[in-house]
């Protein structure tokens, strides 16, 4: 049933339609109407779980561990600080391969403390071994919440998926929210491998010692790489059932693009209006906008880019200092290609900064002006600076 | 800050003006105001205690500063004397 | 695509406002988007939300710099902001008041007394869905029934009804200026 | 009381312009503090309400030095701020550390908790509204029985808040902190005599005020003192201090009023029976009879 | 004068020659000794300080951005779950432009625990606005933690100086320790802009509002890039003053190399020992060391990469699922540079396991076969994994 | 006694192999813990000296569920395993929650105050051996007063620890914990009497095992019991347990003996003067007198 | 754990073999020996109770079991019989 | 380059011996490299340290897996460990022992009594002292002297005293076999 909701109330939802039993989280903003949304329907009997009102998110993801570990389907969210104040944890999560499922409301980082939106916070743990989808739309929220418990489930490990705080938590829009039993058809029960019990105690968390860790750590990256592969078989799996698709990246009009605008998120969205805009003028841009940030796909990513000139990487995270995480992870993935298209970075839209259509069009005018002269400058540029910006202020 | 048209932002927006948010005149908020009966007021500067602003400056009689009471009503529900009425703001 | 913003005070439901509007534009199978600008204001400050709607699905995320149509739920914010900053030409300022503002150009003004309204209804000062009838009655953006159908399907029972009420006596009192 | 006491110091070291609901207790609190401390202190303040209401960049209500860096360590950076200021010879300044509720009985209990146990000279004050109400307004541990929150919602199977209120002036006087108190809005005197005599103490203090929260408590904005008082007239909230083990309750309400009229003026208790009501005061009368209060 | 000390008392030296004013760090191996080197030194009264024992590391950040807000000069020392566990506050001193200067002895994350060296943990905070030094060996130790100050200081931004657990942090050899007035000349004590002082009443950490976040963040990340300069400048006045200097990058026999091994930290010293017996043999291979990690040292790199076929890239972490951090920041310096080389990222040494002169030489010889093919088909590779590893665990 | 009591089970739950050190009091605590509890029961662990010694992968001394998280969380996950038991309509297997005096006291302490605030179904179970000994003998908010340490050392214008005890029963007390319990590896029968009335209550319970740690103590092997018993007989460790508010010495030394016999057996006091050792006995005669202890 | 020489590790490093460290002989730590006197020995269960290990199962007399034991000396220590002497080890 | 292993028990001060050795090589002008490698285990269990000594600074830091002698601090572990794995050609392997142990193979042998020499001297079975003058007599790495001078420097006073005599002794007593 088709239903306007935030994207908040769509990933409190999928959580319910999931039948996840234990919920463990903290409040914060974006993110905490989706816990409060969980507390209501708890409180009702719609929903059949544990709700704990954990006092930090480091113990509300330690408690998650708890829960999976005995093998109890868990969920939590977060964002911004919260996040960072479990990061420990999710490492620990993903290196004891615990299927937890967590949505991030993204939020900016601190200091100085911004309650809006970027993704600097799960860029900041893209290394922990969590897959990381990012969504679009409240839509595409809800199906990556349902698909995130196949994946963990199937390939033990732990899945966050992540969305613009305010623009996509806060923003109400049509939702089509599938039945619970076409829900429950999709997902079955979640059955641990070697759950902590009695009947067959084993211990989880032993000092890996040097002679082991790295084996262990292999195994869990190949895991983490096995994901692509999962991703798109659940994701298939779901299309057939739910007439949804979403798979690892999105191409937008890009095949044929000497422009192509690569992102994550809701800015996907206006941008694609903004390439049908640019198509009508018969410029040849477009978009592909990565979904499965982790694992990254490189394969699909490399063919996607190919054919391109220059490829302009818009993101809401800075490794300060340096550049965006993106736009490494895709230099990374485009390292050796022969021919490979000019890259270029474009930070954007930190703490809540609009990003509006001029500064997306200011990025493609930007990439133009590079494909022309076959050459680029200043790799990684500020989209949206107020302009009299004085010093650094030391 | 904001000088001319020029941000000025001091590293790690460290901000050096004490207590500027006395620039902001929060008393738009208002949406009922407090009235002082001065012949009630005996001055005894409860108002001016209990104001979370603060609006009230002590004194007989006590003194309203418009340009932040946010007309909570605290004031009046506090007065010993009912020297205070709140009236509706803005309208008519 | 149209978009209205929604001018109110932290706590006063201007949010609530824009997601009603764009439930009613559903239900007449329209898409719709609607969402809050927060700042770290508590109630009592101003703030704005906004709408969109639109016949197909709607991708664009930027806040909304040139509305369609504005929307006053409290007639003190006049003095302190400029609630027809961007508005479109042609466009509506729809204002909760006794009588007409000055100060707002003419010819673009939709005038309802909300808050009369409301405290006769719903016994209490909450504006957001009078003004929504004002709204439906000014732009015709989504039909009286579509909102009377949106509003009753989120306020629980008895509110509901009341909240109806609201919209029905703003839509026929709503003066076009 | 009929007149302000004169004990009250007139400076205000706490602007106006700041962005707190209008009837905000927990602001009173904050200014309360500034007038008992005065000018030679340092703040370090936790993520919360009174943190994001007084600081929208580039303004500030502060006209004493402050610094927030997050939620739940108010105490040990303020400890790093005593450490600091010892470390230069500034002597006569006192490291003070404010958190809500939720910075100080939860997320924030650890910093705190080591602070005191290391006997760092630092004089913390939580200001307790009852919630986390900059998120809007989440259970904390310091939320009351059968109170409603958004986390502890009226539901079918789930009626409010099921947990007795987190008793931290207990658990910080369990560390063997040389002064510790609990102070209301509605008595500000009580409040700043208190302030005063643990900063004078070179030590870890505690000082636990109870500041009503507008949209949290569901009062109307005028009632802020009004339910604070109640609060104290009725025995739901002791005002008492412990100096170096000694327990003094500061103030004795004259004849207790029930709780049901602290109760009936806040929204959050709307939904509560006859019967919650009553188990609520037995609570009370439970606690009061530690207290040695009639 | 040279003495024999381990890196943890190198750092522990250090500190005391920097005069640090408030210490605040708890114990977690493999750093412990520096902080009982230095509880040490307080409690014989040969250093000054308050040495603050907190009750975690998240609280040990804290009060260093306490004391260092105050105007003290303030100093820590973590590793691993410690760093995690304070991530927050990293980000929040940077934010805050505190010159707080922390050594950070890098070993494993957890799950499993692993007390052993790798990179995971500092690269998992390469992100924050923190300058990262890497240390070779235990006299670069002590050198830049004093290097470290002045950056930090005059930037305003805090310095973390890593060096490999284990390997340097309990590996004893001669260290030339200078003398208390010459550090004294070259490290003036803090004078803090605007601190945290009744006279002079300055808020700090405010609500970062969306109208000035992104500028207040690009300040920082301008700050970060003018690091490089400034590193660059203070280690040409130190090794004035004391002989010794490591600039941003080192370049070993890399100058006419067909293939370089790029690397961080210690095994660079085994690494070097093998180009020698390699040079003997005529072939051309060098070595570029990464020492300021963060800001990345793009052009340098660039030069000192451009003329190589391969480039291998050794390093101890993992982005899980995807490649190693320091591969990802190379191949993203190296985008749009037209000729670049061919990189390979060969993940090695995680948890403790020993990197041998044997893995390096395979790192070689595969760089070797693409530098003949000219072509590289898998990227990512793992070195030293035990050889009959069975699956995914699954 | 001069026979083991025969209430200790005979099961062995702990296997041998472990790595402890010869002569630890602490695992000794551990193989207490499992005998008391049995075989239904999941263990979170703390990191620390017991987690390191017995799960060398591919190895475990654990023959009950058993899992290790991190450090400051074993009461979080803990927490979580109750949670999830309870959704999975597990019965009657109990989530028991196993720290050091660190991972209790100092990093771990809010996980611990937030799950007994909450009133989570875990046992708690603290074994003190006074310092992080997993890190090499760090002091810890458990350290007594005058211990050397390496974070304590002695030289000339420090020495050894100076701030007395963290007080964590009283603090967990304080917290309104059903059931709060000291205990001692050298009075196994007690111990095990404990858990398992602590075990038997619905709801978070709380039981502190002191332990020597013959390098952190810098005692003999041999005489880890004897040090220990020696704690409880100079009314330096008290044994007492506290339900629903009542406190109950569950063994009162007959005779105290001078606080002195405890303290020479270990190396970690060694330095300490006449004075030093008089200002303990006084603090131990306080605290004596507290309990009710000639 | 390994098989023949293939390593196989289950997925987050979880140890099915509970108590498997018992196939670590740690009796190959000991400096010193326990040895019962079993005259003297009551089979009171003391050494038992409180061994570490454990190494010791219970009996008239009591036995160590040498595998394990690390020679700590508890059991020598505690024995109210004064029944177990600690003899070095290895040496000689 | 001379790289040498240590085998002794956690607490045994194998990592001391050595360090230790490299000081003393210091002191001669050379470089070292003393490092521990340390597991899980507690005091008592067996555990290895290594030293390299070398005429120009050492940057390899990799584990060392061909010894060019090996120190065995306490004779248990002969039986536990397997010392003399990866010996050098040549390679001299230092056993604290009364008599010859067998099952290493002659010829390689040097044996000093230092639990002995060490009761004697330091008046407890600290061993890591005594074996270093054993080390330096069968080895000549480093001259007494600068074993003795290193000895001094490391140790407090009264220490330093007792150990440099366990040198001295040990370096005395010792049986090349
Ligand atoms: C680590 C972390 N988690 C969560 C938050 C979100 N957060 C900010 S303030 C707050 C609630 C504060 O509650 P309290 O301490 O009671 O203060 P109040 O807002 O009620 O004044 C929360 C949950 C945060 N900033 N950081
Ligand atoms: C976040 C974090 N900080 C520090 C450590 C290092 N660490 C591991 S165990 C330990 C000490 C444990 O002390 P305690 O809890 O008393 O247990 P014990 O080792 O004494 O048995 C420390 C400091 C860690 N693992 N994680
Ligand atoms: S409280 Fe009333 S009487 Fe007293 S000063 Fe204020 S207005 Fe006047
Ligand atoms: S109404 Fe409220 S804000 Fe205004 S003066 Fe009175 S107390 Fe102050
Ligand atoms: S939400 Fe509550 S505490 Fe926060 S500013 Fe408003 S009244 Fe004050
Ligand atoms: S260090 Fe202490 S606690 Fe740890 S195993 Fe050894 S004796 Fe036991
Ligand atoms: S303690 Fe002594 S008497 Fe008792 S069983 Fe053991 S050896 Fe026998
Ligand atoms: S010596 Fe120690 S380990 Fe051995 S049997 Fe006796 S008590 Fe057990
Ligand atoms: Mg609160
Ligand atoms: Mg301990």
């Amino acid at each position: 049933m088709k239903q306007v909701l935030t994207g908040n109330e769509a990933a409190a939802i999928a959580a319910k339609l999931a039948r996840v039993k234990v919920i463990s989280a903290y409040p914060i903003t974006p993110q905490t109407a989706i816990v409060e949304k969980l507390a209501e329907f708890v409180a009702n009997g719609e929903l059949d779980a544990e709700f704990m009102k954990v006092e930090s998110e480091h113990s509300a993801m330690s408690a998650c561990i708890g829960a999976a570990a005995v093998g109890a389907r868990a969920f939590t969210a977060t964002s911004s600080q919260g996040l960072m104040l479990m990061s420990e944890m999710l490492y620990i999560a993903a290196g004891l391969r615990l299927p937890i499922v967590m949505a991030n409301a993204n939020r900016a980082l601190s200091a100085p403390l911004n309650i809006w939106c970027d993704q600097q916070d799960s860029m900041a743990v893209r290394d922990s071994g969590w897959v990381q989808l990012y969504c679009e739309d409240n839509q595409e929220i809800l199906d990556s919440i349902l698909q995130a418990y196949r994946v963990a489930e199937e390939l033990m490990l732990p899945v966050m998926v992540c969305f613009d705080g305010y623009i996509l938590s806060h923003t109400a829009e049509p939702v089509d929210v599938p039945e619970q039993e076409e829900v429950d058809d999709f997902l079955p029960p979640y059955r641990p491998r070697h759950p902590l019990d009695p009947a067959m105690p084993v211990t989880m968390g032993p000092v890996g010692v040097p002679e082991y860790y790295q084996e262990i750590r292999y195994m869990l990256h190949e895991a983490v790489r096995a994901a692509r592969d999962k991703i798109v078989e659940v994701d298939r799996e779901y299309g057939k059932r739910f007439g949804r698709r979403y798979g690892l990246v999105e191409c937008y009009r890009s095949d044929d693009a000497e422009i192509i605008l690569l992102t994550l998120g809701s800015l996907s969205g206006t941008a694609k209006d903004l390439i049908d805009r640019s198509r009508k003028r018969g410029e040849r841009v477009g978009l592909v906008r990565v979904r499965a940030y982790r694992p990254f796909p490189r394969e699909v990513l490399v063919k996607a880019l190919e054919h391109a000139k220059v490829v302009a990487v818009l993101e809401k995270d800075i490794s300060l200092g340096w550049a965006g995480a993106l736009f490494a992870d895709v230099s990374c993935a485009l390292a050796n290609v022969e021919g490979a298209p000019l890259l270029m970075n474009f930070i954007c839209g930190l703490g809540g900064r609009d990003v509006s259509p001029l500064q997306i069009r200011e990025a493609l005018r930007a990439a133009a002006r590079a494909a022309e002269v076959g050459e680029v400058k200043r790799p990684v540029r500020w989209l949206g600076l107020r302009e009299k910006l004085v010093g650094l202020g030391i | 800050m904001v000088e001319g048209d020029i941000l000025k932002i001091i590293a790690g927006a460290v901000i050096t003006e004490p207590g500027n948010t006395a620039q902001t005149e929060t008393g738009s908020w208002r949406n009922f105001r407090p009235v002082i009966d001065e012949a009630k007021c005996t001055g005894c500067g409860m108002c001016w205690m209990f104001c979370p602003e603060p609006a009230i400056s002590k004194g007989k009689p006590a003194r309203v500063d418009y340009r932040y009471c946010k007309g909570c009503g605290i004031c009046a529900n506090e007065c010993p004397f009912k020297a205070i009425t709140m009236v509706p703001e803005g309208r008519d | 695509m149209i978009e209205v913003r929604f001018h109110g005070r932290g706590g006063q439901g201007a949010v609530t406002a824009a997601r009603l509007l764009v439930e009613a534009a559903f239900l007449e199978g329209k898409y719709g988007q609607a969402f809050p600008f927060f700042g770290a204001e508590r109630r009592g400050a101003p703030i704005v939300a906004f709408a969109r709607i639109d016949d197909k699905p709607i991708r664009t995320r930027t806040q909304v710099y040139e509305p369609s149509h504005v929307v006053v739920l409290d007639p003190t914010l006049l003095e302190v902001t400029n609630v027809a900053a961007g508005l479109k030409a042609g466009g509506i300022v729809v204002v909760n008041a006794k009588e007409a503002p000055t100060g707002l150009p003419a010819g673009r003004l939709a005038v309802v007394d909300a808050t009369g309204i409301a405290l006769e209804t719903l016994g209490a000062p909450i504006t957001n869905t009078a003004i929504l009838g004002a709204l439906a009655r000014a732009t015709k953006l989504v039909s009286l029934d579509s909102l009377v159908r949106a509003v009753g399907n989120y306020f629980g029972d008895k509110l509901a009804e009341k909240n109806i009420a609201a919209v029905r006596v703003a839509y026929e009192r709503t003066k076009l200026l | 009381m009929t007149a302000a006491p004169p004990g009250i110091p007139e400076e205000e070291l706490l602007a106006p312009g700041h962005r707190a609901c209008a009837g905000c207790g927990c602001v009173l609190a904050m200014r309360y503090l500034l007038k008992a401390l005065g000018r030679n202190i340092v703040v370090s303040m936790a993520t919360g309400c009174m943190e994001v209401v007084t600081t929208p960049y580039p303004e500030t209500s502060w006209r004493v030095p402050w610094i927030h860096s997050a939620f739940e360590n108010a105490a040990a950076t303020a400890a790093g701020i005593a450490a600091g200021l010892k470390a230069l010879g500034k002597k006569g300044v006192k490291s003070v550390a404010i958190a809500g509720d939720g910075g100080t009985a939860d997320i924030g209990l650890q910093a705190l908790s080591g602070a005191v146990e290391r006997g760092d000279n630092v004089l913390f004050c939580c200001y307790d509204n009852e919630a986390y109400q900059n998120t809007g307004i989440q259970r904390s541990g310091a939320t009351p029985f059968g109170a409603w929150t958004t986390t502890t919602p009226i539901g079918r199977v789930k009626r409010g808040e099921d947990r007795p209120k987190k008793d931290v002036p207990a658990i910080i006087a369990a560390h063997g902190a040389p002064y510790v108190a609990t102070a209301s809005v509605a008595y500000p005197l009580d409040f700043i005599n208190k302030l005063r005599r643990a900063a004078a103490i070179e030590g870890p203090t505690y000082v636990h005020v109870h500041a009503p929260c507008v949209p949290g408590w569901r009062i109307e904005t005028s009632k802020t003192i009004e339910v604070a008082r109640l609060a104290v007239l009725t025995g739901a909230w002791v005002l008492y201090e412990i100096e170096r083990g000694q327990l003094r309750v500061t103030f004795k309400p004259p004849k207790r009023r029930p709780v049901a009229d602290y109760l009936k003026l806040q929204g959050r208790f709307r939904h509560l029976t006859e019967e919650e009501i009553a188990q609520i005061q037995r609570m009370v009368d439970e606690q009061c009879r530690r207290f040695g209060i009639e």
